[in-house]
């Protein structure tokens, strides 16, 4: 049993900004989003960003995600925190941010807060055109061992 | 007190009011030791006796079959190493993918050891090929070790047809029945099984007490080596409690396996069918074929994947309304991976992570299946909602 | 119902009823999975986890270093199983003479597996040598697997002096702690010893549970091996009832120990100084030096010999009185040999058959050792005078 915080149980239940973005093409704001993850990996997500352009600010933001508890409670939580954000500002929000805005998430889940900045950074890259550095296989520490799942290419970033 | 709508039967069960009921004066005032050589403690070797008789009645054994044990896993554990040790030439195992834990963690540690083993495919029903099977047997083989029935899926193995095959090859044969005693009625008088596992908490007594059976003639050497407990064959102070308390879950079991199955396998019916009606996007995982629903599966259990969505998500959901089910085995359930059985039967991706166990037991009622039904749909379309890929 | 003055606490004690007021709701209400994912089996993992808090603090150790068992028997086969894996190519063991079956017959079987072992031996006090014991150590040694008190004649061991030996050697350090954990205070925090076994139902916790202290930093692999129960530890749903059982037990023993035990020595003390002042031709076995006994025994414990006669007869005689007390340990009572412990020690063949232990607990009486003492007299007489040898 995970033993997760009330935060993270409130934003489970009653998420803020889920759903997408759709682009009306108005004049000086931009419509965005980024994906991690897939559906075989067991966890995926994709934030919606909208834009001003001028500003470089970020105005609204939604989420999609395919996963967990913590996955969806930190998905969540990172709207929350880049909203209003510059695009600079909101990329050096980090993990351990999303961690904390949600009162901490066991430490077999960190790795759930981990998409939500991976997410980010694929949905601004994508809108300023810089192609997305391809991440390492990241090992981490494996939390069972048994059934030597590794061949699957099952995420594994932790902390 | 937080109570719930219990259906997470196959981690574990309810004990039986009358179960406690029978091991409290064995927590209390006689509190002896069956071993000693006084009469204080000569009255609770009766009664682990009986206990052993209802054990053995149970599953259609003679009570010099029986060993208790503390859980399933030293069932295994013990079994598996019994039977290396009876033939200490043969060094090859055969057993299947969807084992439990308890078996497949010492197959793969033998395997560090000098054992081969072969690990038997599933097919997307869940079942073994018995030519796989035939095919996979050597004189070298000194153990097949499959279990009766899955308890993720609940699908239920041919065992004595296994059996026959175990038998051409003079390997000794062990069937994990953790989930199967008290669910499907077992004879070992007519069986070709050799050791047969049981798990008390699995049936409506306490955890911390099983059983494992020896088939008489087959040579068994202890796991646990001390005293003389169980005959030399299971060292160790009895746990006197448990023991009473196992005997009698089996004899109420016994009592009532035809009656209490019957309306649990209508119960598990209801329940499934109707989730599948209402719930778009969702199928049972195991014993399916050709879209029809077969016979090879354990009365009180049904696994369902709803795709595109994840099992933790649904089970904190169903949490939400004091539902209590499960994804994968109790065991894993800490774990991230998804269930290494609906892995083996080839589960598409889209199911794989989304697929949730409802396990009943005697004590499931109408009113408790129809607030799952209610819930259910609620629950898997937000979820949905909030997904990237149901649009896709 | 058959009750008795119970003075054979060393093969199984009396349940406490606030322990078992403590375990009763994880028989009924809370009967979840601790690793299930619903928080009905959630709220039972933090009873586990306040449980194993209390273990720790009864030997000073943290809880991180506490698994859950089934029984000293279990806790003892996987020390010493543990130990040897983790130094594959050390083949030595130290052990004693005066062991429990369980460490006994385990190193008896390793004897069969190519290692050597070392049995020390004991003197007429029931004491081992220091100096054997550092003469017997090599760098081969593995394992040093000693019991902290003796379950037949109470002696307690040097164990501290004995790990200083056994750290220079750069060996796993065992102690089967059975009989001590209750009745001596330890701290493990300034020990140093490695592994220690202990067993609930001689603590008034019920049978069916135990544990196994485990230093951090030592390597342990399971000895039931399956899920991830107790950090991969110990394999096997947890018998939470047992475990919330012996939580509560340790806690009750540790805030009473020093009380109980001095109360249990003076009893003790009563019963063995009226014994031998008023019954002629019997003698104190162990811990007695030029005919005074000396401290290195359990509070609780004094096992006696009476010259000519044999101790069965003696032990039905005194059950005829509701007196229950041993000769030998429980596991081995079944058996006709003499006391592999007395034997030892060299005890006269005189004595050897006709020693008989008594054990006390907190809950022995004044009244009751009154009884004993009132009985013994004429039930030694009755028997001598029916023996060949009396005169002699
Ligand atoms: C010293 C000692 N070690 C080990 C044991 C075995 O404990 P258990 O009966 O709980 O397996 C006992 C008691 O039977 C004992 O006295
Ligand atoms: C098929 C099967 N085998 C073995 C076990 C292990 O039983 P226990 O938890 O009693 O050790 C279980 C349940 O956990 C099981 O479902
Ligand atoms: S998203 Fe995979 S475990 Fe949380
Ligand atoms: S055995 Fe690996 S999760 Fe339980």
């Amino acid at each position: 049993m995970w033993d997760y915080t009330d935060k993270v149980m409130e934003l489970f239940y009653n998420p803020k900004n889920q759903g997408l973005l759709e682009d009306d093409r108005e004049p000086g704001i931009a419509v965005v989003f980024g994906e991690v993850g897939s559906i075989a990996c067991g966890d995926a997500l994709r934030l919606h960003l909208k834009i001003e352009v001028n500003s470089d600010k970020i105005l609204d933001s939604r989420f999609q995600t395919f996963g967990c508890t913590s996955a969806i409670a930190s998905s969540s939580a990172l709207t929350e925190l880049i909203k209003g954000l510059t695009l600079d500002e909101a990329l050096k929000v980090t993990n351990k941010e999303i961690a904390d805005f949600l009162g901490g998430l066991p430490e077999a889940k960190m790795h759930c807060s981990v998409m939500g900045q991976e997410a980010l950074e694929a949905a601004i890259y994508k809108y300023r055109g810089i192609p997305l550095a391809v991440h390492e296989e990241d090992e981490g520490a494996l939390v069972c061992s048994c059934f030597g799942i590794s061949e699957s290419k099952i995420r594994r970033v932790i902390r | 007190m937080q109570t719930c709508i219990y259906l997470d039967n196959n981690a574990t069960t309810r004990v039986d009011p009358e179960v406690v009921e029978a091991m409290l004066p064995y927590l209390s005032e006689y509190y002896g030791n069956p071993s000693s050589m006084h009469s204080f403690g000569g009255q609770v070797g009766k009664v682990v006796k009986q206990a052993r008789q209802q054990v053995a009645a149970l599953i259609g054994a003679d009570d010099s079959e029986i060993i208790f044990t503390s859980c399933g896993t030293e069932g295994d554990n013990a079994a598996i190493r019994a039977a290396l040790q009876a033939q200490p030439d043969k060094r090859h195992i055969v057993t299947t993918q969807v084992e439990h834990p308890a078996v497949l963690n010492v197959c793969k540690q033998l395997e560090t050891q000098g054992y081969t083993v072969t690990y038997l495919s599933v097919n997307r029903q869940g079942q073994i090929d018995l030519d796989e099977l035939a095919a996979s047997m050597t004189g070298n083989t000194a153990l097949v070790t499959i279990m009766y029935a899955n308890n993720e899926t609940g699908v239920v193995f041919p065992i004595e047809q296994i059996g026959l095959r175990v038998k051409e090859y003079g390997a000794i044969f062990h069937v994990d029945a953790v989930q199967a005693v008290g669910k499907i009625p077992l004879n070992m008088k007519t069986s070709t099984v050799d050791l047969l596992t049981l798990s008390g908490h699995k049936l409506h007594a306490p955890k911390g007490i099983g059983a494992l059976y020896v088939r008489r003639g087959v040579r068994f050497r202890p796991l646990l080596v001390g005293g003389h407990q169980e005959r030399g064959r299971r060292a160790g102070t009895e746990n006197v409690p448990g023991i009473v308390a196992l005997g009698k879950a089996a004899e109420i079991e016994l009592a009532h396996l035809a009656a209490t199955t019957n309306k649990q396998k209508q119960l598990r019916d209801r329940l499934e069918k109707t989730l599948l009606e209402t719930i778009p996007n969702c199928e049972v995982n195991g014993d399916v074929f050709d879209g029809k629903l077969r016979k090879n599966r354990l009365p009180n259990t049904t696994n369902i994947g709803f795709k595109y969505i994840e099992g933790e998500a649904i089970l904190l959901s169903l949490n939400q309304f004091g539902i209590c089910a499960s994804s994968g085995s109790a065991c894993t359930s800490g774990s991230l991976e998804p269930s290494h059985v609906l892995r083996s039967m080839g589960l598409p991706y889209t199911t794989l992570h989304g697929s949730i166990r409802f396990s009943l037991s005697r004590y499931t009622t109408d009113a408790e299946v129809d607030t799952v039904l209610a819930v259910m749909p609620g629950i898997i379309e937000r979820l949905r909602a909030l997904s990237p890929f149901n649009n896709d």
